[in-house]
């Protein structure tokens, strides 16, 4: 199994969700994180007319695992949907997972997610 | 040997809503002091009464904010400054036309057929310390001139705060500033102008008591009609200009905060005993009915939504509840000076359950109304004034024609209905007109990427709330590449030379 | 020649707390207007005091929300929601019961014995714009009887609401709602009766000066009998009938907003200077007395808060200060119009410190008072009635015999006792029974489950504060299996006949 | 023949700005009740004026702790609770300290020079419910002289609590506590005397209409010099003696939330019509001049600096509607019994520009004033007092020789100059001095690590926001390490005799 | 190492911390997430008498970074303290750790968690 | 590529957000977790003068991937500038990456990050 983490807009997580949906992967976790990189922070003005550049960004997270062989369909499913063209439109990265468990029956793998 | 009497009490009583005189007195509509026999020239200012309307006036700009806070509990996290702001400023915008020019429209001597007020009293000219009013007539009872004034003034600050509810989370703040400044000019001042000065045509009362009243006799207490239902018929028009917002009816646009819009409510509430006891003009009898009609009709109006969300909707729901109580106080607005507590029970349920349905009608028919001022204030406003004319009892008022049909007035119900209908159509079409044309010229409504990012950011540059750890400022000059152009909105440094 | 004397200054002064006379006036209790040979019949409302009593009632209803923010900042966020709807529902319940039935059994003429009274005044018959008591005696400083019927409705409604801080956490709401009304008519209504009425045994004051005054004369000015001994020892009884919450003692459970909590404090301090100034019935020299003295206590007992929880507790607690100026507020309550701003220190004092001891004697024994009503309302009353007994002063409020022991008057410590402890006993008991047959019949606790989701969710589905990111609403029809039974209070549908 | 006169019309008026006589009267200082050759002794308190200086001293408390909310939503999340503690506390240690001592300094009878009052009121000894004042002098209009002292003592409280935006967000809860009590005796005590007392040597009234008055005749309403230079030039000494903020330039420290600073305007705004239109001493036609131009004013400021702020700064700031209109009332505020509504227009106009700049050339200069209190108070201050003297009008307060520059009379220029430089030169210097003092004896800032940490926690061991899940309390007994001292500021546990 | 990843129910929170404790285990981190899966969301109401069924539901991540041979016991007591047997218990994922750091000291491997 | 997983106290976050931006590292995510170690955690004081002792501190996780070559140096870094020398500094954990996508482009392995 892979965890997939997918960084992206806050505003596409409506569309991302129902990709991963139509895909089949119900389960899934959302975090609100603050992101930064290539793309400019959001200019806030200060009391003194100062701007504060604020460099890091509101994003969400999305933590799905999915069976090795969905990667590669989940992955495309949201660089669909999350795109935008424009910097910031966020990462995907595929980290390795050696077990799952379903607390509720404690069913193992796969089966679990 | 002169008398005193500090308090004469035959002053006109004139204010939000008129009273020929005090209670059954003669003298209308001329500034004497003449008292069974007695002549009396002593200060004309009764200090009690004065007390009363600066304590009401005060009250009346709470409410202001209050909305605000009502509205921006409301709305999403993204949009609450935005929203707020949108009834914060409008006390700016108003309140410094009103003293410019809104005033001398609205209240100054008429300029022929009570449509309008003259420009007399131009930058408060003439608007003094002592009592006063068009034409010898005076507006309040033994209170400064300029306290009348002041009152008004809180009841044109609110009335186009209250449509920016129709349009929240999606109107660019400065087309709205203009949208502001011109309702409150076009719209508001000439109703005010119809319904609440001596001189209006929908008025009850004629400045000089030997001339017939001309128009009709719509009673409005305290701005069911001038505000209310102004203002409702207002932000339906907006929200057919502006159409809905983004992802309406397919995301969830849950309130961002309840706590918020429950403090929104209790200072509507609080501020909302001056709104009405204030339109008494001074500390009466008539004043202490509309305050106790104000609670009873909310706290009914509260009760009955809460329970009809319980059983339409499963559970007792607390934003009912707070709505509920703001659409009894819509509904008794007209009334609170003309019932008894007992039909100010009844108007409350009416409220409850009538605005109740009126949102949920809303909700089914996806009218993008975003914060319910269509169903509230006006569906609300509506039913205060016809519920006005049925239940109105001249014993409470001392006003004797102000009775309804319930007490053998039929006539009032007409006065009513065309009030109603009069303020609304002008209401609605000059509203969509001015919409409409600021639309052509100027683009009414943020972009989608604004939308999406928000308009406390997009609009106003900043966020309402902040967590624990902060940003840094980038280095000086830009290391990193622009911003693409859509998202330039929320991104984009204004111009070096304003920067710093 | 007839005299025009707008202020009769002989009119019965009687409110919240009673006084025989304006300055050793004889007339009492006849709403005569003789003045020293001269008769007048004119306008026999004051302006001045309508106006201070209009404002008063006004400042006391913003109270109770205000209590909701106090109380919904200390728990946890899961319950915000929950907490605010019981003080604002209660303002509904309330507003409605006290104008159709309970003013008329609270104030309405004596049915015998001074216990209650009778239904007279039922949906405020004969209660109008005119000043007005029971058997020609008039309540108020010429003020409408409708408006001290509007004072003391705010007093009813804020009452119920104090004990909602006892069994924060855990309440249901229908049972809840039932309390209240049951509780606000067979608690509050016959002890307001006795304490405030005219002929109310407790009171001190009888409607006919020629007639002895009946029973005891406890001196309690604006209700720290009628009101916060009352609703604190009910919150005694409510703890024990409720149970601990679930977790108690093992979790911790921090105030889950506390500038909510200050905000609330600030409100109610506001606010009670309504309560407290307005319960001299009119803006007289006794309400400055009462404003002053309520400053100068909840100043000195949220700075002894404050010191004790530096020194007991390593830190000086904002939280601290908003209790202890609260516990002040309510110590200063009975005594706010009988005595001297110097003594109202010492008031305070007492009451920072022994409400202070009080809450952490609660904490060790592990009484689940979730909110401290008991340590502070119940405490903090009792200590209030004691303080007035010993500290009143004639001179203060201008009835001859309302001296406390440090001015030689020791029976005035009887008086005060007797009325602490029947007042309390009455209050436990009945509340106790209340509770516990509701409890049978109805269940006044939520689940465990919906105990651990929290109140907002399970008792009213929404929640406080949504996030930015929100949720998409299911597709129509059940595609994901039925939630599990545990769960279905947080989780499940209305059903489709409601729902849309 | 007696007569009735409830409201004597010539009780010598006099506030927070005096004024000689009602209107042109010739009885000055003396209790004398001789109306027109009818002499009445009967009542010579009016409610009315009583009603509304109630009302207003219940307003201006409001403001401490609404101050407490604009400073507390500016602060970052750590600190919020500390620094509307700083407001809260003060309604605390001033409200004692006031009734004790303050008061019997700042108004009783001058102990020579007009520099502070003695010690004859200490303990409010003879300040009581008739009117009163030094020398047979009366202070306020009819209203008990208990209530003038209640009406001071809200100003006294608020202004050192102005001072703590300057050091928010680093300042020890200990030394400030005392530097609070110091300064308030120290420097707002005299101060006020020379302003607002009868007998204070800046003020413009005599006691004694024989002698003639000693000193200047500054004008100052409300308390625009006494006030807020007063606290303006001290925050500047806080400033320069507190240093910067770790990492303030570095850092961004942006508001925590907005919609309190807009909660905080709002109840400023609120509270502020009782500040400036009580300060007539009654509910007179001057009182509503001044509640109009206060509205005016803090409209037009609001107005201004929202759209500088989007001209300078891109965007139009919600936070700067809110400090505009702060601005705005701070401006106004020693000019509004004494000015047309026009001209408050330009007032505001004017704080709103001049605030605007002067806090963009603080942030150039880097000078860490957290809150702003110099750029708006000290700035707006001295902006509304040369305003006093620019467009005073003898018209608008009835005061023969009100006039400013624009109404001929340049000589108001020189005394509004004087009470400017005077009073700020005096603040300046005592506050850096005990300041300067308290560092070297106690250490005013707290540590670094505490400074990261934040003033919450380690000042009051709290933290203002607690999410959803808990901790849970550890076994009792120490099973993990203790905690390094660096942080045990906010981890010590109290010491075991305390905790438990 | 392996980082344990379990997605409980928050008002599991308290007992699965203790387990751990019991276990030994007293570092730990806790992030509010937002979840998704089987267990339907909760129902709220829109004024208008609409349901807003939230598909999501607030979760709790329990993060801790165990030595290889510890992790079935964690498993197990996390699996025990968390169950409910009602759809929603949540997950547990097992992610492998190549290297730790204590910040304090700088030492790395097993002795750092 | 590896994800460096480190969890620092909050007030040193800019301080290594200036190192990583040094370094060459400008993208990365940062999430508020509550952390629990063996610092003792912060006493509260509630009403009663019941010392509530709270064992469970905020922290800052910072996220940032990098390529395998880079760890050394970004730990280091990292542990430079969170260092205080007192418990509960907290700490870094290293977990693989298989993979990384950039949403906006779909590109994929380093260059991605
Ligand atoms: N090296 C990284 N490690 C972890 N997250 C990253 C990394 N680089 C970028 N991110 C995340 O991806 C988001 C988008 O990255 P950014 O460089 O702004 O745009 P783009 O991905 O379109 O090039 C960032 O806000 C951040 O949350
Ligand atoms: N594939 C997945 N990847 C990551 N998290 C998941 C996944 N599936 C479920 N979860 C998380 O586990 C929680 C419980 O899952 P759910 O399907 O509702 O119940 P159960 O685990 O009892 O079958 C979800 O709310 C979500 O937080
Ligand atoms: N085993 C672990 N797994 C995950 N995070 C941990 C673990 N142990 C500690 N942490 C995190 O590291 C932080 C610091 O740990 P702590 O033991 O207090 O101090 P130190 O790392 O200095 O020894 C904790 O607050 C927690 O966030």
């Amino acid at each position: 199994m892979k965890k997939v983490e997918a960084i992206i807009r806050p505003e596409k997580l409506n569309d991302v969700k129902q990709a991963l949906d139509d895909l089949g992967f119900h389960g899934m976790n959302f975090i609100q994180v603050t992101g930064r990189g290539a793309q400019r922070g959001i200019v806030h003005q200060g009391r003194g007319g100062e701007t504060v550049t604020v460099d890091m960004l509101p994003k969400v997270k999305v933590e799905v695992v999915v069976p090795d062989l969905a990667v590669e369909r989940v992955i495309e499913a949201i660089v669909r949907e999350a795109r935008t063209g424009n910097i910031g439109d966020g990462k995907i990265f595929i980290i390795p997972v050696e077990e799952a468990v379903r607390v509720r029956t404690g069913e193992r793998g796969e089966v679990a997610v | 040997m002169r008398e005193i009497a500090p308090k004469p009490p035959t002053h006109t009583v004139l204010t939000g809503e008129t009273r020929r005189s005090g209670a059954g007195s003669p003298a209308v509509g001329q500034h004497s002091n003449q008292v069974e026999g007695v002549f009396v020239m002593e200060n004309p200012i009764d200090t009690g009464n004065t007390a009363w309307m600066l304590t009401a006036s005060a009250f009346v700009l709470l409410m202001t904010p209050g909305l605000g806070f009502f509205y921006g509990g409301l709305t999403r996290n993204k949009n609450v400054l935005a929203t707020i702001m949108q009834s914060f400023i409008t006390i700016g915008v108003v309140g410094v036309l009103w003293v410019v020019v809104g005033y001398s429209l609205a209240f100054g001597p008429d300029s022929g057929l009570g449509l309008i007020g003259n420009f007399d009293w131009i930058g408060l000219k003439g608007v003094g310390q002592e009592p006063g009013g068009p034409n010898g007539a005076v507006y309040g009872l033994g209170i400064p001139h300029l306290l009348f004034m002041a009152f008004q003034m809180m009841f044109a600050i609110i009335t186009p705060a209250l449509i920016t509810g129709a349009f929240a989370e999606r109107a660019r703040f400065g087309p709205f500033l203009i949208f502001t400044a011109i309702w409150s000019l076009v719209v508001y001042v000439p109703v005010a102008h119809w319904v609440f000065a001596y001189d209006g045509w929908l008025s009850a009362f004629a400045t000089n008591p030997e001339t017939p009243d001309i128009g009709l006799n719509s009673l409005d207490f305290a701005g069911g009609l001038a505000i209310h239902v102004n203002a409702g018929v207002a932000a339906l028009a907006a929200v057919l200009v502006f159409g809905k917002r983004k992802g309406y009816g397919s995301t969830p646009m849950e309130p961002h905060d309840v706590t918020m819009v429950v403090l929104g409510a209790a200072l509507l509430w609080f501020g909302w005993f001056g709104f009405n006891a204030g339109s008494a003009g001074g500390a009466t009898g008539q004043a202490v009915s509309a305050l106790v009609n104000t609670n009873s009709a909310a706290a009914m109006a509260a009760l009955t939504w809460t329970l009809l969300s319980w059983w339409f909707g499963g559970k007792p729901s607390v934003v009912g509840a707070a709505a509920g109580a703001v659409a009894g106080l819509v509904a008794v607005t007209p009334a609170s000076g003309y019932v008894q507590p007992m039909e100010s029970l009844a108007i409350g349920f009416g409220a409850g359950a009538l605005c109740y349905f009126a949102v949920r009608l809303r909700a089914r028919i996806k009218l993008d109304d975003s914060l319910d001022v269509v169903g509230v204030h006006g569906v609300g406003g509506v039913w205060g004034a016809l519920a006005t004319g049925l239940f109105a009892a001249a014993s409470v008022s001392g006003i004797s024609y102000a009775d309804g049909l319930f007490n053998g007035h039929a006539q009032q119900m007409w006065d009513q209905s065309v009030g109603i209908v009069v303020v609304g159509a002008y209401s609605f079409i000059v509203t969509f007109v001015i919409l409409k044309a600021l639309d052509l010229i100027a683009g009414i409504r943020v972009s989608e990427d604004e939308e999406e990012l928000g308009l406390d950011v997009t609009q106003h540059g900043e966020r309402a709330y902040t967590p624990e750890e902060g940003g840094i400022p980038l280095a000086p000059g830009p290391v990193l590449p622009a911003p693409p152009v859509a998202y330039a909105a929320g991104t984009s440094a204004p111009t070096t030379a304003h920067a710093r």
